[in-house]
């Protein structure tokens, strides 16, 4: 039925992207239900601009411009409205209503082939805005910023779209004609020279399909490789139990938590799992008498580092010496190893972190991050396994193939090397970019007489095979994957094929086996004896997470020499991208621009290092012009330029580089950003490197950084800029603060604010009640709570989704220009070499006294009855008073005409219930009042009030440790009205006295008392 | 530049120098209009030309790319737009002080240059209002920000002091205009009635309304004309008070300051009068016949109402790092902290030395009197009031409550191309204004020197005070 | 020779200053009467069609209720237009050789939609939502006042922003019974029997301490009530603009 | 003495001097002489020639007031039509009716309204703009604007005769006395 319905739809759009063509028609579309669509009437005789914004004039341009601004008033007064169309359907589909969204579960596949399940909402047949599946484990209804931006992958307009054979475009019946006969070839050989590379994949129904495949050809080879993968997760897993198996944690009821370099919060398949778990227990409640706790010792400031209570920064090779230590102390015996000098905060973290472990014991957890060696993780499991840990749980891993990407890859190169290798299939991934450098693969490739390369974008890998094959979007396909936990959620089709040439690997597979049946009728048949109707709606197949596998307490832990790590004085840790990943994301211009959480870097990878070691090295920064040095890096015969950039918190001796960046073949966003770090990186060093050689150069490199302003003030006489971060001491902007003092006084006191009777000359503002019967008015409020968020930029992603909202480029956040409404302020606290993180979300106040509105002239930005701070985009001549008098700084304005108004793929995009906003136009956060609009309309139809929880924000949605609550404050019993009654309350700049109506919590760390960072604003009053 | 000054200096130089009647005050003056210019005339109006082709220029890239196009960014919003806007209207307020209300005040020395400083005035304020109206996103669109009756229901928003703004500089233009057409009626009808040529007769009539010296005319003149100096003078003030008033009213820390109002009235005659200073001093080598009616006596007075107002601004500096002080708020300590020593400090620094210290100089007769070292203290208050422009606008907006808002600022090319051609705009507006209109109040002087050596007895004297005077030479000819 | 004008000049001096007065007045008139006509705003000029669609016919002649075409104007934003296959319906049976319902045969045979030029236009940047207008008692004809008598389709008001503010600042002068929303003769009760008639007619009954309302204009506020319409907040931006 | 003929040709008699001082005198004398209708004409506004000719008038300042005044009313009145009662927002939770916000531009409004009122009320009251004027006729008074000064004695005066006029005129011991041709 769902199919059926899909398809209808799909044709539609189809025919419509095929007339695009011939122009004109994409207006239609819009009004396809008569809608009035995307763009706001707009002077359409400026030209457009690409993203990266020159203000220079050529010679070209300056002629143009000369006549244009002869008929420039003329031009703008004689803007006529086009003639509109509507195009109703020729046989309308039954439960399709339009202008109402509709929801479709599918699953998003994450690096390692896992699912995460989703609910896209569909207008009119094209998916706008990815939601998280509240069924489904991996995201609880929650999601996270890849997950956001996915939507806008499938509308890349970089994406291929057509079959090429060595760059030509042709068909794939020719490409058929070829494989078959190779394959025909090969099946004599029994596959002996068929290889085929594939990313690591979870898919039942995929795997089902492979296997049925190399039956038929039993000597062919099917190897799985991903850059960023869990080899020695595996790997430790079986030195510790005898057999590879994943560990899943409980941070809802762990009650120590020490994580060894694992970015549990962000990085990973559970992550949203873990944080909102994590959340739930960190969340503070009032009468609270335990908080867990939390300790994180990595090389960079990391997402999980940012909440921990006590973070340790330590190079890379140090942390598995932490680990021995850790062990050591708790009494595990580890062979073989030894923890060498601990220097005396090493040895107090480990100490403390033991001591917590023990006192926690079945309530204690160690987690590994999946770059450590695998010697490491057999630690871990002995740790967790001596403590008997119930908070942490071993299943049988959800890939196929497990732990073997190094292994395989290898494989492959060998296979390629030795001339045994006729025909390679590599059904995704991009290997000339990122297998390990001293493979070579790019000269590996040309060696092998038939390769295809199936993929979304004509990459690196895709320039050296014979066949390049368009994928299709995984929201194209039908499909299956599993959870970390290995339950299993479906994909289907949200959109028809955009662009008629693409193919699944799943596809491609099939038809390669001679199967002839459509991706449906395989998903059905992996599912068959279920009713696939309730598991395509629900998007979740019920009872498929595995069960527990029982594990024996290793009495000791050998490690063999060698496999931890000796370290030098300069190390290099690798990471994957937090927001491209391993660089699959490149092209995707929203996770480009978002900042990174942590650093606040956009559009860019930098060698992150301390700030002693950025002294060390002669790093000479211009902040006025956000210029970097670039330093030249070098690791025995690989070098790598790439600029230095001091963060507070890094390891000393150490810099971090994350991959993804360099891109050449990378569209045209990806290509050319940022510094191709995998060409330092060799299969010995797959996560770190040692002995690197770091020379600054005297060139410098402007980096995008959102929050790079503040950090640094060097050489002026003003205060370091983290005394301002101190609620109490200086700028009442956020309130931390221990959980002791919490204990004690739940309304942490600041010292400095001193609460004053708001005076006014006017009455106060009637926000409680309406002249008629139902009289109660809405009074809508936010609160976040800092105390779990844990700044994974989600919330940004969503709001981007569901805004419309544009980007802007490089050059344009490098001039302060960004547009994301929603921002993750970042404040430090404590010394500066390694402070203490603080994020604190900040959209629109929704202040009941704005200061914007009384500046602007045009009355564009006007207070609702119901407490809202309208922007009325269409009104706004943009004179930016508001925005240079809003002391939050929330308000974004459109420099240039950033909005994309003619790429047609990206009309699809837009949320058709926001004003896309053209140059000029000032916009900001509006407590997403389309969506309050919504709720409002269809409680009024049905006569009742809106029920609390029926609005949800974009990034309320999405937040994965759900730290946005949203609601009527005039409602009593609603989450926003208690979460203000909170003791810890406060509001932000409250001297100001604009009353806003987006308040917070405070953020409270539980310190170990050992640890406890000593109270330094004793004497600043 | 360097002048031989000689004596007497000062104040003791006369107003009017040179033997002097009637005719020749009208022909010297009327002169410069009715016959062809200087030949460095045309060079230095093409340069004022061509320069504002290059702020033509940027207008247009700016309306069709955008305001991006300049360095305003997020948390600084306003940077050269409103810094020149407000600079320029500035410079504006001397020539309404001059003619005003040094009229009001009865000082005779404000009569050989307030025609001159007028056009100043409309001419800075041209230049200013160009920048609000450009500085919009959507400048096609700025009409909404007048009360016109309309199909939206939708009007202004009168709370926003940028609509004061809108109203104080409108209004300020408008009846600068009207102050200054009013002076020109009877020098046009002298214009018309000494020309030669038809076409000339014609427009200069035609200006001049068939202006014919009534008495009774004359008795209306004056009531109106002083009236209009009446109203100017809370008008003049009001205008700078209301672009203060952007600041003031908002909650920034650095804008919202109590003291703005009189400290910015106070900056704008500063800066205005050195602009009379710049202005008059090469004008006066440029037409030589000037230098009788713009003696150093004026040059003298100038510079002292440039070091009272001079004075008056640098309290005003002072007031506003005490009070941060003493507001024990973290915000405006930072502000000023930030000033003194964050990354603009050099431009506080600069503007310090600038308008409070070179300034100094003008205490010793010494500098007063010597035209090189007036036009260049000159031109050092004219780049001083800039940059406290700059340090008042965009350094506070660069920094101010959240730390995770602030930003850095600077012009572009645009922005410099646009604030450069408005000074070129400007000098060749004041150039047209010397070729084709009495550069000087004529009627005023012929009234100046009747008062000064005719009518001595006292201007009601009803005996003939026939007080013989060397310039009555020449008027024998005449006869 | 100082006497530079003709007599006649003083009398062009004036006309001058009076003409050009009066010229500006009358150009600000002419500029925004032309503005608001039907030049402009395509008010009352029916637009060509594929087909010469008659409301009249169908809604006045026929009797079809609204709702067989613009079948999702209660429940979405749009009121909906029928897709061919509505159109067909009726007439694979009626008219079924008509030359003027060639585009449609030939749509529903070829699956290509018609494509209609669209008469009520609205800004993009203006939210309107049909569905909210027709629940809370705003008639069809409110908004498209004559539609059924229309021959050729065109739009019966300019919807400028100050027509919409009109009504949701007084929605009471054109708000009528929910189910007389459909009704294209709906004409308000004007004394109290008339009231009382309709109320009857329409299920409605006085809760404790209303009165009867006695003309048209109480009527009209009793159902503002009734129907829960917060006028105060009617005139928000957000309400339209988002 | 009888009453000339009112002789339609001529505008009036006119003198010439030289300085303002016999200008005033002669105004003077020409008022005790009983003449009414009379004008005086200099280059520049002479003090206390008005006095002597007779002639009190505080029209100007009287329309300043009035059109300052309504100024002032209906730039409050405009401001408070427009965002207290045609369409009343709320604004940063400011009062419908916060007249102080409104009191700057009520004030610059009647500074122009009144400025307007002042040069308005100047050129109406002085019959402005006239461009042809009968004066002009006479070629003497080209210097009028610029440093001679004339005293005319317009035919409308009911004691006006050319003949009468002209020799009273010369008995002032002017430059000139001609004849102010009505053409």
């Amino acid at each position: 039925m769902e199919n059926q319905q899909e398809r209808m739809d799909l044709s539609q759009i189809r025919e419509k992207l095929d007339k695009a063509k011939e122009g004109g028609l994409w207006r239609s579309i819009g009004e396809l239900a008569e809608r009035p669509e995307f763009e706001e009437y707009l002077h359409q005789e400026f030209p457009r601009q690409s993203a990266s914004l020159g203000d220079f004039v050529n010679r070209r341009q300056f002629f143009k411009l000369m006549g244009a601004s002869l008929a420039l008033a003329g031009l703008t007064a004689c803007h006529r409205k086009p003639q509109g169309k509507i195009v109703p359907f020729v046989k309308a589909p039954e439960d399709m209503i339009p202008g109402q969204a509709v929801f479709y579960a599918s699953t998003i596949i994450k690096n390692g082939g896992f699912g995460v399940g989703i609910l896209a909402e569909t207008h009119e047949g094209r998916p706008t805005k990815i939601e998280g599946n509240e069924l489904h484990a991996a995201s609880l209804g929650s999601s996270d910023a890849m997950m956001q931006a996915e939507i806008l992958n499938l509308y890349d307009p970089d994406r291929s779209q057509a079959i090429l054979k060595f760059g030509r475009i042709d068909t794939w019946k020719v490409f058929w004609e070829e494989a078959f006969t190779e394959a025909g070839r090969q099946k004599i050989l029994k596959g002996a020279g068929l290889r085929i590379l594939t990313p690591n994949t979870t898919s039942p129904t995929f795997i089902r399909q492979m296997q049925a495949f190399l039956k038929e050809f039993p000597q062919a080879k099917w190897y799985q490789y991903d850059p960023v993968n869990r080899d020695n997760l595996y790997e430790g897993a079986r030195m510790a139990f005898g057999s590879p198996l994943m560990p899943v944690y409980d941070f809802a009821q762990a009650q120590t938590i020490v994580s060894l370099d694992s970015d549990f919060l962000y990085e990973g398949p559970a992550a949203i799992h873990s944080s909102r778990k994590f959340s739930e227990a960190r969340r503070l409640r009032e009468g609270m008498e335990r908080m867990n706790r939390l300790y994180v010792a990595e090389t960079m400031p990391s997402v999980t580092g940012s909440i921990a209570d006590h973070r340790l920064r330590a190079k890379p090779s140090q942390i598995a010496s932490l680990g021995v230590a850790l062990a050591q102390a708790m009494g595990v015996p580890v062979n073989g190893a030894s923890a060498g000098e601990l220097s005396e905060a090493q040895r107090k973290w480990v100490e403390a972190a033991a001591q917590d472990l023990k006192a926690s014991g079945s309530d204690g957890l160690v987690t590994v991050g999946d770059q450590q060696p695998a010697a490491l993780h057999a630690i871990a499991c002995a740790i967790n396994a001596f403590l008997q840990s119930r908070v942490t749980r071993y299943i049988q891993p959800a890939e196929f193939n497990p732990g073997n990407n190094l292994n395989g890859i290898k494989a492959l190169a060998r296979d390629i090397q030795e001339n045994t290798v006729e025909m390679l299939l590599i059904l995704g991934g991009n290997p000339v970019y990122n297998a390990p450098a001293d493979l070579k693969f790019e000269e590996l490739i040309p060696k092998v007489k038939l390769t295809a390369h199936l993929s979304r974008y004509t990459d690196e890998t895709s320039a050296l095979c014979v066949w390049h094959l368009p994928e299709s979007h995984p929201f194209e396909t039908w499909g299956d994957a599993r959870a970390f936990d290995g339950s299993v959620s479906l994909l289907q089709p949200l959109i028809g094929q955009l662009y008629p040439d693409t193919r699944s690997a799943l596809e491609v597979i099939t038809t390669l086996a001679g199967v002839s049946k459509l991706p449906y009728d395989l998903v059905k048949e992996t599912w068959a004896g279920r009713n696939i109707d309730k598991l395509v709606h629900d998007g979740v197949v019920p009872n498929t997470a595995f069960p527990s596998v029982s594990v024996s307490v290793p009495e000791s832990v050998s490690v063999p020499s060698g496999s931890l790590p000796s370290g030098s004085d300069t190390e290099i840790a690798f990471l994957p991208d937090p927001l491209i990943g391993d660089g699959s994301n490149a092209n995707n211009t929203w996770l480009q621009e978002i900042p990174k959480p942590t650093t606040k870097v956009c559009w860019d990878n930098v060698a992150y290092m301390s700030l002693d070691m950025a002294a060390r090295l002669g790093v000479k920064l211009d902040l006025t012009k956000q210029s970097y040095p670039l330093m030249e890096v070098k690791v025995g015969d690989r070098t790598l330029v790439v600029p230095a950039f001091p963060l507070p918190g890094h390891a000393d001796g150490a810099i971090t580089l994350h991959l993804g960046y360099g891109r050449t073949r990378g569209g045209q966003n990806g290509s050319g950003a940022g510094f191709n770090a995998y060409t330092l990186r060799g299969s010995d060093s797959m996560s770190m490197a040692s002995g690197a050689e770091l020379s600054v150069t005297r060139q410098m490199y402007p980096v995008a950084c959102t929050e790079a302003h503040h950090v640094f003030d060097f050489g002026t006489g003003l205060k370091s800029p983290t005394d301002y971060i101190d609620s109490s001491n200086a700028r009442p902007i956020m309130k931390v603060g221990s959980f002791t003092d919490y204990k004690k006084d739940p309304h942490l006191p600041d010292h400095h604010h001193h609460a004053m009777e708001p005076m006014s000359m006017y009455a106060e503002r009637n926000y409680k009640t309406y002249d008629n019967p139902d009289n109660h008015k809405y009074a809508w409020a936010m609160v976040i709570d800092p105390q779990v968020c844990t700044g994974c930029n989600a919330c940004v992603a969503a709001c981007q989704a569901e805004n419309n909202i544009s980007v802007v480029g490089k050059d344009q956040v490098i001039r302060q220009r960004e547009m994301h409404w929603i921002r993750v302020d970042r404040y430090y606290k404590g010394p500066a070499d390694d402070p203490e993180l603080n994020f604190l979300p900040v959209t629109c106040m929704q202040c009941e006294k704005a200061p914007c509105e009384v500046v602007c002239p045009v009355a564009a930005t006007v207070h609702s009855e119901e407490g809202l701070n309208q922007m009325v985009y269409n009104r706004c001549v943009g004179t930016r008073y508001c925005s240079n008098n809003c002391p939050y700084k929330v308000r974004r304005f459109n420099f240039y005409k950033y909005a994309d108004y003619d790429t047609p793929v990206l009309k699809l995009l837009r949320n058709p219930n926001v004003t896309v906003r053209g140059r000029g136009v000032m916009e900001k956060c509006t407590y997403c009042v389309q969506r309050i609009n919504h709720a409002r309309i269809e409680a009024k139809k049905e006569n009742r009030r809106i029920r609390e929880g029926e609005i949800v924000t974009a990034c309320q949605q999405a937040c994965p440790a759900q730290a946005i609550a949203f609601g009527d404050m005039n409602d009593p019993n609603s989450k926003v009205s208690q979460w203000r009654k909170q003791p810890q309350h406060f509001v932000m700049l409250e001297e100001l006295n604009v009353t806003p109506r987006t308040t917070y919590l405070a953020r409270v760390r539980n310190y170990h008392p050992e640890l406890a960072p000593e109270e330094h604003h004793a004497g600043d009053h | 530049m360097q002048e031989t000054i000689k004596p007497p200096m000062g104040t003791d130089a006369p107003l009017i120098e040179g033997k002097q009647n009637y005719e020749t005050i009208t022909e010297k003056i009327g002169g410069i209009v009715l016959k062809s210019p200087p030949k460095i005339w045309y060079p230095l109006f093409a340069l004022g030309f061509a320069g504002t082709m290059v702020m033509v220029f940027t207008i247009c890239w700016l309306l069709l790319r955008g305001i991006g196009i300049w360095g305003v960014n997020q948390p600084v919003g306003w940077g050269f737009d409103i810094i020149n806007f407000v600079w320029w209207i500035g410079i504006g307020h001397a020539g309404t002080l001059i003619s005003a209300i040094l009229l009001l005040l009865r000082q005779q020395w404000r009569t050989s240059i307030n025609r001159f400083s007028e056009a100043m005035t409309i001419f800075a304020v041209m230049c200013a209002g160009m920048f609000p109206l450009l500085h919009t996103g959507r400048p096609w669109l700025d009409y909404w920000l007048f009360p016109l009756p309309n199909w939206l229901a939708m009007w202004p928003q009168f709370r926003s002091p940028l609509l004061w703004d809108v109203f104080a500089v409108s209004t300020y233009f408008t009846v600068s205009l009207l102050f200054w057409y009013t002076g020109l009626i009877p020098d046009f009808a002298s214009l018309r009635d000494r020309a030669k040529g038809k076409i000339a007769q014609l427009i200069c009539g035609t200006l001049s309304l068939g202006w014919r010296g009534s008495a009774k005319h004359w008795m209306r003149y004056e009531s109106a004309y002083l009236l209009l100096a009446g109203l100017s003078t809370p008008l003049v003030l009001s205008v700078h008070s209301v672009v203060s008033l952007d600041f003031a009213t908002s909650i920034v820390p650095g804008w919202h300051v109590t003291v703005f109002p009189p400290y910015f009235v106070a900056g704008a005659i500063y800066a205005g009068f050195a602009m009379v200073i710049t202005l008059a001093v090469p004008f006066r080598m440029i037409y030589p016949q000037l230098k009788d009616y713009i003696t150093n006596h004026h040059m003298d007075m100038m510079a002292k109402v440039m070091l009272a107002t001079g004075l008056i601004v640098f309290y005003g500096y002072m007031m506003e790092a005490f009070y941060s002080f003493y507001s024990a708020n973290q915000f405006e300590t930072y502000m000023i902290e930030n000033r003194f020593w964050g990354p603009y400090s050099g431009t506080y620094w600069a503007l310090m030395i600038c308008n409070g210290l070179i300034p100094q100089l003008l205490w010793f007769p010494r500098f007063r009197h010597n035209l090189f070292w007036l036009y260049g203290v000159s031109m050092v208050v004219n780049v001083g009031m800039w940059l406290e422009r700059f340090v008042i606008i965009s350094v506070s907006l660069h920094r101010e409550y959240k730390p995770s808002g602030w930003g850095f600022y600077a012009g572009t090319q645009w922005d410099w191309s646009m604030f450069i051609g408005t000074i070129f705009f400007f000098v060749m507006m004041m150039f047209l204004f010397a070729r084709f209109m009495p550069m000087i109040a004529i009627f005023e002087m012929r009234d100046l020197w009747h008062r000064l050596y005719h009518g001595k007895s006292g201007h009601n004297g009803h005996a003939p005070a026939h007080v013989p005077n060397s310039a009555e030479v020449t008027s024998k000819e005449d006869a | 020779m100082p006497q530079v004008f003709k007599k006649y000049h003083n009398t062009v001096a004036r006309v001058t200053i009076f003409g050009g007065l009066f010229g500006l007045v009358g150009l600000v008139l002419t500029a925004s009467n032309v503005s608001r006509s039907s030049y402009v705003t395509k008010a009352m000029v029916p637009l060509d069609q594929p087909v010469p669609f008659s409301h009249k016919h169908h809604y006045e002649e026929l009797g079809i209720d609204c709702r067989y075409c613009h079948w999702s104007v209660e429940k979405s934003a749009h009121a909906g237009v029928p897709s061919t296959e509505v159109c067909m319906s009726c007439h694979s049976q009626v008219w079924t050789n008509s030359p003027l319902l060639e585009p449609m045969r030939s749509s529903m045979a070829s699956g290509v939609p018609v494509a209609w030029n669209k008469v009520n236009d609205l800004p993009d940047f203006v939210y309107f939502n049909h569905s909210i207008h027709i629940n809370k008692g705003i008639g069809c004809n409110s908004c498209h006042s004559g539609i059924e008598k229309m021959h050729l389709t065109y739009k019966s008001q300019a919807f400028s922003m100050a027509w919409c503010l009109d009504c949701h600042r007084k929605p009471e002068a054109n708000i009528r019974p929910q189910g007389e929303v459909f009704n294209m003769y709906y004409k308000p009760p004007k004394n109290q029997e008339e009231v009382e008639a309709m109320m009857k007619a329409h299920g409605l009954t006085l809760k404790p301490g209303e009165e009867m309302p006695t003309n048209s204009a109480e009527f009209g506020k009793f159902l503002v009530k009734r129907y829960n319409i917060h006028v105060e907040q009617l005139d928000n931006c957000s309400v339209c603009h988002r | 003495m009888a009453h000339g003929p009112i002789e339609p040709q001529y505008h009036g008699v006119m003198a010439e001097f030289e300085t303002p001082e016999q200008v005033m005198e002669a105004a003077e004398k020409t008022r005790s002489a009983g003449y009414k209708q009379f004008d005086c004409y200099s280059p520049f506004p002479i003090h206390g020639l008005s006095d002597a000719m007779g002639v009190e008038e505080a029209k100007v300042p009287w329309a300043v007031f009035i059109g300052g005044f309504i100024g002032a009313l209906s730039g409050m009145a405009l401001q408070i039509y427009v965002n207290s009662y045609d369409y009343p927002m709320n604004v940063g939770g400011r009062d419908d009716l916060s007249w102080p916000y409104f009191i700057p531009v009520a004030f610059e409004v009647t500074i122009l309204f009144a400025a307007f009122s002042a040069l308005l009320s100047m050129l109406g009251l002085n019959g402005l703009p006239r461009p042809h004027h009968p004066v002009f006729n006479v070629p003497e008074f080209a210097r009028a604007s610029t440093d001679r000064f004339f005293l005319c004695i317009e035919a409308q005066d009911p004691k006006f005769d050319l003949q009468g006029a002209s020799d009273f005129l010369k008995s002032l011991n002017p430059l000139s006395v001609s004849p102010v041709s009505n053409d």
